[in-house]
């Protein structure tokens, strides 16, 4: 039946994802004795032979640091690096590659604009207006720049659906300088109108922040077409490394900016007592940077482009579709957020009264790893009244036999803790 | 890092008992000592009151939410306490609490089966502080 | 004649200098035609594959987000984590493994000190004191941050041999709230008297901030024999991955310290408007950590460990000396930088008129890779009055043949540029 | 990622000439532009003066110090770019500049062998703007 229905759906075959699982060596691992069933690739996604090989490569044969080296392997590295650049910069639509910025995850990105453009552009009386279903990530470095500038902060509320309420949007605009948004909600799945939210924010005078973790590793973006002013994201949520992510912005407004952190790679020139900065993006990049990862990042992007944004989008909701029927006919499930049209491949529930940490024990015990807790969104946790969900996502490389896994493993959860 | 040994090793009948009837739940009038905290990472939450006559303990309560060994191990640990000497309690060594508990918990789990402990001393703590 | 000046040397054998090169795959390059002399190991070094290895299996095995995850690979890799924050306490002596923080690179830790320990607690009509030895990574942030408060920012001069002048330091730390210097100088290789500096800038009232960049790889360092306050050090120096590196800070300083970068993993509660934030590391580690990478620092501290830092220190001597023995009788050439009692395995020096980046390029046809440039040092290269100077350093994997060939190489360009 | 043709074919014995020699060095007395930058991460460093008559190239001199590629692509193009107008230095492309040059160039020292040509193109912009 899962069969059918996937055969049925756009995006991938089941060949299709035959081949592309056998890229994934962890696939293979069997915690507690069982097949890993992986689904918690909203936290972190597992990584292909492809992305591993790329750095692997560049350790073993031209590893050296970058841009002040003459020599030959270090001029192999730093086009690398750079290559990884114009890859990022492809994929999401950027206008330029240097509007890429390297960052270590998207937490990163996001301090950067409110460190370097935030310090600069925000004063007492001024708004900057986030959402209610914001991962801490662009929610906590906002109420520090609220609190260290007096700027208010205000919120777009999530209405019971799990849908943003824009009601009253032009109101919490108004005077504001900043509008940061995410893309998708890490924990109930819900798909925001970027080009919307983005429209809207420049009618009022602000520049639009989109937190693009769970978008651009699961959909095809482009930033130009969102119309924002900056976007960041994780390297790690999209087959890539741990230690890079992205932050992009618009050219003009990075040109503008000072710089966050200082010290070698991002100067011109240095006296004793001042020095002047680099072009972007090295004046943001101080220090040697993440080159493996980058080089890394950039293999992941060859990989998702090779496989296609389009099918891995279309398969995901294909696989969320089948998950959200299966789970809606197992009793004492409750699933949270909006319907399957507003969503994508992230499905937060609670079963019963098993609390989400036991039910994830549970899980793991069948080999099923899902995300157990707050999920990074406390505020929003505290709107729905729950202390914590137990969440599972999918990606490129998971299966529908998989969710019937999941389906089983809640079952015996529900044995356990006997609930009918 | 050691494996645990199975669920059905860690949700034994008395975990789920004390999960869903916990002893000793509720709060104090004016308790001599008093703290809350939570597991940041996972959202369980205890506040636990303490009654304290002379040098010992004599009653304690807890209130809280969280998962099922959280609130196990805060209700098997205030069985545990009640008469015992408030020194004798600040010495409590997790080892002591995790025996007391009576199932084997994996790393990831640990923060959850010693909240009740460390909310406990930190009540103790501050009456002291 | 190398070989025998090395067997008398304390350190490392020629045998046990080949088994380490075993395990470098990169010495097998083979860049124009010619094996690869890696003499730049001071701006990056080359990684074993233990530590390659390290990461890999990471990846192939147990890649998953850390901290949050309740299930088995996600214990794996917290646990994973973890052990290497706990082995690079004990590497550099550490009171405690809650006191090293990983960061992106050295850089990242001297910006986070001058953002959350700087901002808090330095006024205007303090003084912040550094050195002319600086690498612009322990300059700038101290500029940015004397510029930002009002404080004024004072040098420790650097005297004609390449040694710190010493002579003013209570005057110049008088009023200071920072003293911040480097443990070894990335261009001259003078090695700095740590415990002492520490001594006054206490002394002073000032805490002492160490660029740890370049002694941690070569020597047995022990952060609490030093007396400092913080350190900081990069991972790619010291046969780890790139983008990672360790700020280490005693614990009472970091406890007082409000957090750097704000988002998810550093939080305790989360409110709309406000959040309490977690215990030292989490509180400096916002957004996912470099997993991998903190990992593969552990097991290249594990690789330096089973060799030995006083045997590495001894070698690296033993290829010192004899570099600037056989430098010494090579007409044109000037070497910079202290008598051989204050060095460590970096040499700097200029050939004749020959420009830093012509040398480096003839040594490259000849396979020896050669930093060239400023060395992220340009007030000190002012000083020196030359525009650049080219740097051949030494690490454990480098041989006494290989200074012969570096040593051709520099015959050659003196050739190409008709220098007698 | 271009290999480059062997250190022999990169320092030319006309290199090295115009490196040891340069033409049109100097600066001039109330040049009509002028204009003086480096390359951050290698330290060369060129300041072109130009004279203009007309809309012509009159005179051009630069200073600077730096490795031989650099200075002896600046020393190079102030030759060619002499009696040129304006609008043609404007719309000299990199590409005919290293052609100029005569020797191939790798990625790494690209910005060495392009450093005359910018300061050159921002002297005359800064003019005009
Ligand atoms: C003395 C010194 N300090 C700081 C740094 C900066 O290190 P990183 O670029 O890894 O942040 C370096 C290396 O370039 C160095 O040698
Ligand atoms: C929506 C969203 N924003 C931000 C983040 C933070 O990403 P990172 O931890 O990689 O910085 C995440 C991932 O946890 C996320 O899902």
């Amino acid at each position: 039946m899962s069969a059918r229905t996937l055969a049925a759906s756009p995006g991938l075959s089941d060949g299709d994802v035959a081949r592309i699982r056998v890229d994934f060596p962890i696939l293979l691992e069997r915690p507690h004795g069982k097949p890993l069933v992986f689904l918690d690739s909203a936290a972190s996604s597992q990584k292909p032979l492809q992305v591993i090989g790329a750095m692997d490569d560049y350790y073993r044969r031209y590893h050296a640091n970058i841009h002040r080296g003459v020599y030959h392997i270090s001029e192999l590295a730093t086009e690398a690096y750079e290559e990884a650049r114009r890859k990022v910069a492809r994929f999401i639509g950027a206008a330029s590659a240097a509007e890429c910025i390297f960052v270590r995850n998207a937490t990163e990105g996001l301090n950067l604009v409110a460190f370097a453009w935030g310090r600069r552009n925000v004063r007492r009386g001024d708004a900057i207006v986030v959402t209610e279903m914001e991962h801490h990530s662009n929610l906590v470095p906002w109420q520090v720049l609220a609190q260290e500038t007096g700027a208010a902060l205000r919120f777009v509320p999530v209405d019971d659906s799990g849908l943003l309420d824009l009601t009253q949007l032009d109101t919490l605009l108004d005077g504001a300088k900043i509008f940061a948004f995410t893309a998708v909600s890490n924990t109930l799945g819900t798909v925001n109108d970027v080009a919307l939210l983005a429209a809207r924010a420049r009618a009022a005078g602000a520049i639009s922040v989109v937190d693009a973790c769970q978008a651009v590793p699961r959909m095809p973006v482009d930033v130009q077409a969102w119309g924002c002013d900056f976007a960041s994201f994780s390297g790690h949520k999209m087959l890539g490394p741990t230690g890079i992510g992205v932050l992009w912005g618009r050219l003009e407004l990075l040109d503008a900016m000072p710089p966050f952190m200082t010290g070698g790679g991002m100067i011109n020139v240095v006296r004793l007592q001042s020095s002047t900065y680099a072009d972007v993006p090295a004046r943001f990049e101080a220090g040697t940077p993440a080159i493996a990862e980058a080089i890394g990042l950039g293999a992941a992007v060859d990989y998702l482009e090779a496989v296609g944004m389009d099918a891995i989008h279309a398969y995901e909701l294909a696989l969320t579709r089948i998950a959200l029927d299966r789970l809606a006919e197992v009793s004492a499930v409750k699933i949270y957020g909006p319907p399957f049209e507003h969503r994508t491949g992230v499905i937060s529930m609670t079963v019963g009264d098993i609390h989400a940490h036991d039910l994830a024990t549970i899980l793991d015990s069948e080999g099923v790893c899902v995300r157990a807790g707050h999920h990074c969104n406390q505020p929003l946790m505290e709107k729905l009244d729950v202390p914590a969900t137990t969440r599972a996502s999918f990606y490129l490389y998971n299966t529908a036999p998989e969710i019937d896994v999941l389906i089983r493993g809640i079952e015996k959860a529900k044995g356990i803790f006997g609930i009918a | 890092m050691n494996d645990f040994g199975g669920v059905d090793d860690l949700y034994r009948d008395f975990i789920l008992d004390h999960y869903r009837h916990p002893r000793n739940a509720g709060t104090l009038e004016n308790p001599d000592a008093t703290f809350e905290d939570n597991n940041p990472l996972c959202g369980d939450r205890i506040r636990m009151d303490v009654r304290i006559a002379g040098d010992r303990i004599d009653d304690v309560r807890f209130a809280g939410r969280g998962c099922a060994i959280s609130q196990a191990s805060a209700s098997l640990l205030t069985e545990a306490v009640k008469g015992k000497t408030v020194a004798e309690v600040e010495q409590l060594s997790d080892e002591a609490v995790l025996e007391n508990l009576g199932i084997s918990i994996s790393a990831v789990r640990l923060k959850c089966a010693l909240l009740g402990i460390k909310v406990l001393k930190s009540a103790l703590a501050l009456k002291r502080g």
